[in-house]
């Protein structure tokens, strides 16, 4: 299988011994065995829920941070309208309930009765209205962009030409009514985003001057089950139970969430210094958790994948047979083996497993195949040369590939495979914001990455339009461009099912970038902990209020 | 003396400014921008902002108004942590100089201490043993060693916390909260200590080595002197000299952050804002801390001439 | 033999006394006050005087190892003050200085072959390949071992050091050295062997010297002219016979009169000198030697006397002749 | 005559080198009396200085003392812990370096490096010990005791700096004062000075003295007794006026007539001819003999005996014990 | 005790043949065991890693996921890394990268290091301040920065990356040098004004005699120490360039990012041969450049005891 570069054909591994050596996980919850074994220092903790994050940056107002990790450390204290279950579906939060117009252009939410700000205020449509104003001011400068919602009148407020945004209607305290100008599939999630009160916020706004906001960073006031209590920069954010939240305050009356690094998570959590924690998917981090006998462990599948963009727009790239080639022969599972031990599996499609969008019927799934690769390449017209190179009249069949991290087990793997098939390929590890500054200029062969939490598959492909402005892939297929159009154009999901479908396929056969893998994440649990169910679009963020400690 | 001082110290005004001229363009020369580290940003969107943030002005008139705003007191404002750079760095800085300073301190005193046993008894086993365990400490990166001790005191023997600041959710206060802190400051002050304890034995150790067969050492036995004052008081101050140059050099040291050591114990400091910094081009925090560590580096330098000139009375100011 | 060689001009070199960071003094040692003479080429000048009155200094000064305060030394007639590197390495060449502490002079790193050697080398007097006969020849002249060669100065005794002291400023063939107690730590056998080769060099070479000791048995031997310094001024200055014969000034007297004399039976009068002794930071006014002179008077305090010609080339500074 | 204060018995010093063992000091006895003077004279680089440093036992590292005995006050100085010897140096026996430029510490200050004897040795107060370190400085007639010892060893000229080294010598009036060529820097009349100051020391306190020094007028002046070294060995032991009035050994007598005498100028100085014979290959005889001219078959295969008539020792195969030549 | 049995007189020639100094140093430096066991294990250590790969079966094995995490045996007897290579080989392959980066950098900084900073200190004057103020200004420009923008330019220069790391050292040497330069310059300082130097100057020795053969050996000794101390340096801060894609570009082996790779709690506890075989090979490099260097100061050291 395996071209001959290698003397010792004897060790040559083929694939049936590989996948026979490497467990594949599977998703799974493994319940604490022995919950005597629960730490002291958690035991003592008796109102206390403790789990550990990365870095927040200490900014506890939502469109407004800039650090992922605030977004997980302002989830407590706002909630939002609408969020998503476990399977990425919109569920109502605040709202008791929303409709959606016949041409699916207008959006009524129905909010929940009687709700509250934390601080007391009354929760009404009137706050939904000035979250959704702010965040067309000009002064904005936050990540929360309302664009592909496309509110009716949005861009004349924020261009000065109207004093309020035409397509948002206060019913009534309990109705918003909000019109938008185009269908979108990602609207709903959009407008009904965390809500924030306008008598707080908004109390010292006027148009294009949002400095004022910057004091009240560190002040926040929400409607989310929690309240912040204290924030020790690099430390903890302390939490207490809200009151006023709509379902009743919570059972465990303050939660923390402690500043862990990947070093130490696993010591802090076998010492009971944290309740909840995430771990890296490997062997050894599940043998450990089970071997503490008081964790609940849940395997779950990571809502992203990880993939190598393609450059498109390289001539040598341009050639669907040679894209192809790189993908027969490449081998994935190698690549996949190697880093997740088990604890991954190769992606077929641009979307997790985990979504709703999820389908890998009658899609290829490109096995390794150096003979079809290399046959591919030979058709393509790349002639091997005299120095092992394949070479079309004067260009060599070079390939650089640009990666941020210098573990990345792309390199060793591909390195070898693309060696056999005649290919020469250079690596190089550059920082990440270099990276993508590259990718942006398009000044790359291949490129890794991987896709941030996707919240809804749009994410993954929209980029591959190509009319959108941030193609980073070069990628252009009418096919495909008139899909992704259609994807977003409704709001049914079933319908979104089958043209997703549909694109995948046509993905396959026109791959615009190599997919790699999907991973697995490992969340683990004190036992005494109760009620805690991680998912894959909202951590542990929708458990909250329901945890309770066991005595 | 004052002339010299005065002179030399004029001389720092366009050394700084030119220094923050050459690291404002070096930032600016770094690929991408702020917005760049957003993918998920539209271009219009990405340019809206670079209006907003100024970044697509040119370089000069972007120092030039980065100058002004400095000379007014006005250091800016982070881009990715949403407030002033000084109330930021003023976050952080704090603690890295906590246990900075303290780890300078154990750094020099136990490196005072076995560079100059190890150099007047050179070549016995504790010269040899030291020699090792410098060269071995050196050989094996922080992290190994961190994760090391975490294992062994917090996590098995549990006298020692494993990371922070502060014990989770305490409240403690005064004297309590001194010890608390004090108590997480172990691991990584012995961490920090241990990285640079070995190299400056080392130059301690070599100092010594020259001083030791110097004629006024033997003047000195003759005066019947203690050991330890001949050792202490005359080859010291000789032996010294070098230091003072090396201590100069920790100036900006004391307040850059150790940013493996403060990863692996979560320790609060500056340095993970530093990198963050650095990887999301936060002009405004970058600028301003390097500006800091640039003015401490020139500062120390400084001092470092004139401490030498005062503490060896051969050399002489011009 | 009568061409002026070198010429020293109302010289003077202070220091400036350290000022600290918190308070600046601005007190100055006068080290070397206003000195004037002249030696001639084949002259051996003596210099003798007071610890601490400038002599080496005024050594240093004239090979411009220190910078003037004021005043003036030719060399050959050109200005030692003004000359270009290239003509001052020349000038140094053609003379050189044998430190009065030898240790603290060689290099401790250096053995002293080479310390000898590498200036031959450097000014091509010698090649490579035979430096190291050369270095032997004047070792052995200067009564080093051969064997000796290969050493470093810190095993040497204090009289072997200030022999390779010499023996490098000889190596050099220069025109004029300038020796600072050259032969204070000789025995007298070397000490001779060294003076006896001194002289032979004067006599076979036309070496000039400025001979700086205090060893006045061995300054009547070697030098025919001879000057008394003290407290940065010359004086007495007169030819040899002259001044041991008709000593004027009260300095001199009293140097002559404490001369140790190696004979254990003769015990002569010394005049000891007493009264405070001068700083050179605040030299007293009028004759600087009044605090101590024993024929002192009011006059002295009031007015520096002149350094005048009392005949046959004899100078002297004091009132009182 | 009572007990000696210092008493050297059969003393061998040597060095470590790459040519090989230097003897420095060979076989070297004699003793010193409380209240004595004893002059020695010799050989530039004949072993004065490392006798000296063999007594006070600061030999450098490649030096050793590698048999004898050096008795101090009855007991054995090599004998002595590192704590007893320290005790001893600088309060009982003090000693003044030949190099006074390289063994003063080049960053303390010259009050500093007087004051730290005294108070390591006296319970005085710092205030104190520097009013006595001012006493001494100007004593030594040093002007301008204050500014001087605020000031730095480079900034004083040789004869001040050899009269630093004699003031921190003589700080705790020591029993036993080792001064290796203490006054070559100094001008006669200083030098004068200096000689009283110690024959008053002498006189007063009792202070033994080992005079190391090349001026046989300064030995003339000084000593009760003299003794010459040639080679690491010594030669000659006389009471002062029998050795200037009587020299046996022809190198003495050598050293004699070489020294210039006012008045008394020749064309050439008289000089000893011949090399000091290398230290490391010595073979049994007398070393002078390769120099000496009554130099006799015998004096190349044996070395002489250390002989005495009335007191006056000579190592020279021209004497016999108990007869003159 | 007079018993020397030499009779022959003493050889005068034998002093008249010149030995060199270098001829004198490595005669002093053969009689230090110190030196010799130095200079024996660099030795190993570089046949190790140059001749070593000859006789190794795995030198083009390939990634093997069978073979992944592997503990010493007899056919891989430093156990196999997470591709399933063999340790002791790569090892090998790892030390002529970091051998050759260690010690060229450490001599290039050394080299430049010093002779500035004896410069500045000898001239002092416009000279000195120049070159201190260029130091204060380069030891003021923050390294990462600097190098992040360096990869770039490499990166645009297509530069190959299997030179990068060559190049990157070199300018981290052209940059680098401030620091030592200062700590040379102090010593110098006051070595300048001891009269040996103005010995030399009245024996009209030239300038870069007076730099190279007066000042500069007397602060070898710190010279020395601060070359073991680059060495070790340079090795590990190899792998630190890596992750700037400034190192060597994987999958070429260095010690530093042999031991990086193993940068968990897992490999460290139950993984050792992955991390102990760099560092221990790293701990001798170091260790035997200073008995190295500290035989070569002693044997350069002319009051030391021999
Ligand atoms: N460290 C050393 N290593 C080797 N030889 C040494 C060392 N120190 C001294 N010597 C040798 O020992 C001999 C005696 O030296 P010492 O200093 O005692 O002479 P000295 O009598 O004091 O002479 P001087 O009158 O010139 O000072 C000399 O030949 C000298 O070369
Ligand atoms: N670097 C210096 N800084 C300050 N004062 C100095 C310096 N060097 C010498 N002096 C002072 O200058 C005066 C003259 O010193 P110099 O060395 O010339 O005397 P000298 O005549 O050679 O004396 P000696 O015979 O004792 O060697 C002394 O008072 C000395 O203290
Ligand atoms: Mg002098
Ligand atoms: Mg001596
Ligand atoms: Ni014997």
């Amino acid at each position: 299988l395996n071209s001959s570069t290698d003397e010792k054909a004897n060790k040559e591994t083929t694939s049936a011994v590989q996948t026979a050596d490497i467990k594949q996980i599977k998703d799974q919850v493994i319940k604490a065995s022995n919950t005597g074994n629960i730490p002291a220092k958690a035991l003592e903790r008796k109102d206390t829920f403790i789990a550990g994050m990365s870095a927040p940056g200490g900014v506890f107002l939502p469109y407004f941070y800039d650090n992922g990790w605030d977004g997980n450390a302002t989830s407590p204290i706002f909630s939002p309208l609408v969020d998503l279950d476990k399977n990425g579906k919109p569920i109502p939060i605040l709202a008791k309930s929303w409709e959606i117009s016949d041409d699916q252009l207008v959006y009524t939410f129905h909010l929940k009765d009687d709700l509250k700000f934390s601080n007391g205020s009354p929760l009404t449509a009137d706050d939904v209205a000035f979250t959704l104003t702010l965040l067309h001011d000009p002064a904005y400068d936050g990540w929360g962009d309302l664009a592909a919602a496309t509110i009716k009148g949005g861009k004349d407020y924020k261009d000065g030409k109207a004093k309020t945004i035409e397509g948002i209607k206060v019913v009534d305290p309990l109705t918003i009514k909000i019109t938008t100008e185009k269908v979108n599939a990602k609207a709903l999630l959009l407008l009904g985003g965390i809500v924030l009160s306008k008598d707080y916020y908004g109390k010292d706004y006027t148009y294009g001057h949002l400095d004022y906001l910057k004091k009240l960073y560190s002040k926040p006031v929400g409607s989310g089950p929690y309240k912040l209590e204290k924030y020790i920069p690099g430390q903890e954010i302390r939490y207490v139970a809200n009151k006023n939240y709509y379902d009743g305050p919570p059972k465990v009356k303050s939660f923390i969430y402690k500043v862990t690094t990947p070093e130490t998570t696993s010591q802090l959590f076998e010492a009971g210094e944290t309740d909840y924690d995430r771990f890296p998917a490997e062997p050894e981090s599940l043998e450990q958790l089970k071997e503490l006998g008081f964790a609940n462990i849940k395997v779950t599948t990571a809502n992203s994948y990880s993939y190598a963009y393609i450059n498109n727009t390289k001539p040598y790239l341009k050639d669907k047979a040679v894209r192809q080639a790189l993908i027969y022969g490449l081998d994935r599972q190698k690549i996949t083996d190697v880093t997740y031990k088990g604890y991954g599996t190769v992606a077929n499609v641009p979307v997790s497993p985990v979504s709703w969008a999820y389908t890998e019927d009658g899609i290829n799934k490109y096995k390794y195949d150096v003979k079809k690769a290399k046959q591919l390449l030979d058709e393509a017209g790349w002639k091997v040369g005299k120095d092992g190179i394949r070479a079309k009249g004067e260009t060599k069949l070079k390939i650089s590939y640009l990666t941020s991290r210098n573990d990345d087990d792309f390199i060793p793997i591909a390195k070898e495979n693309y060696k056999a098939l005649g290919i020469q390929f250079n690596p190089e590890v550059l920082d990440f914001n270099t990276l993508l500054t590259k990718l942006n200029k398009k000044d790359y062969d291949l490129a890794a990455v991987s896709t941030p939490m996707l919240s809804d598959p749009d994410d993954a492909v929209a980029d591959l339009a190509s009319t959108h402005p941030d193609n980073s892939a070069g990628y252009s297929n009418p096919k495909v461009d008139k899909l992704l159009e259609e994807s977003v154009s409704t709001t049914d999901i079933n319908e979104r099912k089958k043209i997703y479908h549909e694109l995948y396929k046509e993905l396959s056969d026109d791959p615009p970038v190599i997919l790699l893998n999907y991973r697995k994440v490992i969340h683990a649990n004190n036992a005494r902990i109760s009620g805690l169910n991680p998912d894959n679009f909202t951590g542990i963020s929708s458990s909250l209020p329901n945890l309770s400690i066991k005595e | 003396m004052k002339q010299y001082i005065f002179y030399r110290f004029l001389q720092m005004i366009p050394i700084l400014i030119g220094t923050s001229f050459l690291i404002f363009v070096l930032f600016a020369l770094l690929p991408g921008d702020y917005i760049d580290s957003n993918p998920k940003l539209t271009p219009e969107r990405a340019q809206e902002l670079r209006e907003l943030y100024g970044l697509d002005k040119p370089i000069l008139e972007r120092y030039v108004r980065w100058f002004t705003d400095l000379v007014k007191g006005d250091f800016g404002f982070s881009l990715k942590y949403q407030e002033p750079v000084t109330s930021l760095l003023n976050k952080f800085i704090w603690n890295s100089f906590l246990i900075a300073a303290v780890s300078l301190f154990f750094t020099w005193t136990i490196a005072l201490f076995t560079g100059v046993i190890s150099a007047i008894k050179q070549y016995s086993w504790f010269d040899g043993f030291v020699t090792l365990g410098v060269f071995a400490a050196m050989s094996f990166p922080s992290f190994f060693i961190g994760l090391l001790l975490i294992k062994f005191f917090a996590v098995d023997l549990g006298i020692l916390p494993i990371g922070g600041m502060i014990d989770t959710g305490s409240n403690t206060t005064k004297l309590a909260y001194l010890l608390e802190v004090s108590k997480h400051m172990v691991l990584p002050v012995a961490i920090l200590t241990l990285l640079s304890v070995g190299s400056l034995t080392r130059y301690f150790r070599t100092g010594m080595l020259e001083v030791v067969r110097q004629d006024y050492i033997r003047t000195a036995r003759a005066k019947g002197l203690k050991d330890r004052s001949i050792i202490f008081k005359h080859a010291l101050k000789n032996a010294l000299l070098p230091a003072i140059t090396l201590l100069a050099f920790e100036l900006p040291g004391l307040f850059s952050g150790a940013i493996i050591t403060e990863q692996i114990f979560n320790w609060p400091g500056v340095g993970r804002i530093q990198l963050e910094a650095l990887s999301f081009r936060d002009y405004p925090v970058l600028m301003s801390f390097t500006m800091l560590l640039s003015f401490l580096t020139i500062i120390g330098n400084f001092l470092a001439d004139i401490t030498y000139a005062a503490v060896d009375p051969r050399i002489r100011l011009k | 033999m009568n061409e002026t060689l070198l010429e020293v001009n109302n010289l003077k070199k202070f220091y400036s006394s350290k000022s600290t960071l918190f308070k600046s003094v601005n007190e100055q040692v006068k080290a070397v006050d206003g000195v004037t003479f002249s030696i001639k080429k084949g002259d051996i000048f003596g210099l003798v005087g007071e610890s601490g009155s400038g002599k080496s200094t005024l050594g240093k000064t004239i090979l411009r190892l220190h910078n003037k305060t004021s005043g003036d030394i030719f060399f050959k007639g050109k200005n030692v003050f003004k000359l270009s590197k290239k003509e001052l390495i020349h000038y140094r060449l053609q003379s050189q200085l044998v430190f009065q502490d030898p240790f603290s002079s060689l290099n401790p790193r250096i053995r002293i072959g080479e310390a000898i050697g590498e200036a031959m080398i450097q000014h091509k007097l010698a090649s490579r390949t035979n430096v190291r006969d050369q270095v032997l020849s004047i070792m052995e002249k200067c009564g080093l071992s051969p064997y000796h060669i290969d050493r470093y100065p810190h095993e040497f005794s204090g009289g072997q050091r200030q022999r390779i002291v010499i023996a490098r400023a000889m190596a050099l063939n220069p025109e004029f050295v300038v020796t600072d107690e050259p032969v204070s730590a000789l025995d007298v056998s070397i000490q001779a062997q060294i003076i006896n080769l001194f002289s032979e060099l004067q006599e076979k070479e036309n070496l000039s010297y400025l001979f700086i000791s205090h060893d006045l048995s061995v300054v009547e031997h070697l030098c025919n002219k001879v000057a008394i310094m003290y407290l940065g001024n010359i004086v007495e200055q007169a030819s040899r016979d002259e001044l041991f014969k008709n000593p004027l000034h009260p300095y001199t007297k009293a140097l002559l009169s404490a001369i140790p004399i190696p004979d254990p039976t003769i015990k002569r009068e010394k005049i000891i000198l007493k009264g405070e002794i001068p700083s050179p930071i605040t030299p007293p006014s009028g004759c600087k030697f009044r605090t101590r002179c024993p024929i002192a008077q009011k006059k002295c305090a009031d007015i520096p006397p002149d350094y005048k010609d009392v005949g046959s080339n004899h100078f002297v500074a004091c009132h009182f002749v | 005559m009572n007990t000696p204060l210092l008493e050297l018995k059969d003393l061998h010093t040597s060095f470590h080198t790459e040519e090989g063992t230097v003897t420095a000091v060979n076989n070297v006895s004699f003793s010193i009396n409380p209240g004595e003077t004893v002059c020695i004279v010799g050989e530039s680089g004949c072993g004065k200085s490392v006798m000296a440093l063999s007594i006070m036992q600061l030999l450098s590292d490649s030096g050793k003392i590698t048999d004898g005995m050096i008795l101090f006050n009855g007991s054995n100085l090599l004998e002595k812990t590192k704590k007893e010897m320290r005790k001893i140096r600088g309060k009982d026996i003090g000693m003044i370096f030949q190099e006074p430029m390289t063994s003063l510490n080049p960053v303390f200050t010259i009050g500093d490096q007087i004051t730290e004897t005294l108070l390591e040795h006296l319970s005085i107060s710092k205030a104190e010990a520097y009013d006595k370190a001012i006493e001494l400085v100007t004593l030594l007639g040093i002007p301008n005791a204050k500014k001087i010892v605020k000031s730095y060893p480079h900034e004083l000229s040789g004869g001040m700096l050899q009269r630093i080294m004699i003031a921190i010598a003589l700080g705790c009036n020591p029993k036993l004062l080792i001064a290796d060529e203490p006054t070559t820097a100094l001008d006669v009349t200083i030098q004068a000075q200096i000689l009283d100051l110690l024959q008053t020391i002498k006189h007063d306190l009792g202070t033994s003295i080992l005079f190391i020094t090349h001026d046989l007028g300064v030995v003339a002046e000084m000593a009760d007794t003299v003794m010459v070294m040639y080679a690491g060995k010594i030669v000659e032991k006389a009471q002062v006026v029998e050795l200037f009035q009587n020299p046996k050994h022809p190198y003495t007598k050598g050293l004699l007539r070489s020294k210039p005498v006012i008045g008394k100028r020749t064309q050439r100085l008289h000089s000893i001819s011949g090399q000091v014979p290398k230290l490391t290959d010595l073979t049994e005889s007398c070393y002078f003999s390769e120099r000496c001219e009554h130099c006799m078959d015998i004096c190349k295969t044996q070395a002489p005996p250390f002989i005495s008539e009335n007191d006056h020792y000579t190592a020279c195969w021209l004497y016999k014990e108990g007869k003159d030549q | 005790m007079e018993t020397s049995l030499v009779t022959d007189q003493p050889q005068k020639d034998a002093v008249s043949k010149p030995i060199s100094l270098w001829k004198q140093t490595y005669m002093r430096l053969r009689k230090n065991k110190l030196a010799i066991s130095g200079l024996f294990f660099l030795l190993a250590m570089i046949a190790f890693s140059f001749i070593g790969p000859l006789f190794s079966p795995y030198v083009n094995s390939t990634v093997n996921v069978n073979l992944m995490n592997h503990p010493p045996s007899a056919e891989h007897w430093l156990g196999t890394d997470k591709y399933g290579r063999d340790v002791l080989t790569r090892l090998m392959l790892a030390g002529q990268i970091s051998l050759t980066v260690g010690i060229a950098s450490m001599v290039l900084s050394v080299l430049i290091g010093s002779v500035l900073g004896a410069v500045a200190g000898f001239y002092r004057g416009i000279i000195d301040q120049v070159l201190m103020r260029l130091a204060d200004i380069l030891m003021s420009i923050p390294g990462l920065p600097l190098l992040l923008i360096m990869g770039a330019i490499l990166s645009e220069w297509k530069t190959p990356s299997e030179y990068r790391i060559y190049i990157i050292m070199l300018m981290l040497s052209l940059i680098g040098w401030p620091g030592l330069a200062r700590l040379v310059r102090g010593q110098v300082l006051s070595l300048r004004e001891q009269p040996f130097i103005q010995a030399a100057q009245i024996l009209g020795l030239s300038d870069k005699r007076k730099i190279f053969y007066h000042l500069i050996p007397n602060i070898f000794p710190l010279l020395l120490v601060v070359a073991t101390l680059n060495v070790a340096g340079a090795i590990l801060s190899e792998s630190a360039l890596s992750y700037l894609g400034l190192g060597v570009t994987p999958p070429t082996p260095s010690w530093g990012n042999m031991i990086d790779a193993a940068n968990n709690l897992v490999d460290f506890k139950k993984r050792p041969w992955l991390w102990i075989p760099p560092g221990a090979a790293i701990f001798l490099t170091v260790i035997s450049i200073n008995l190295l260097g500290d035989g070569l100061r002693d044997a350069l050291d002319p009051k030391m005891k021999r």
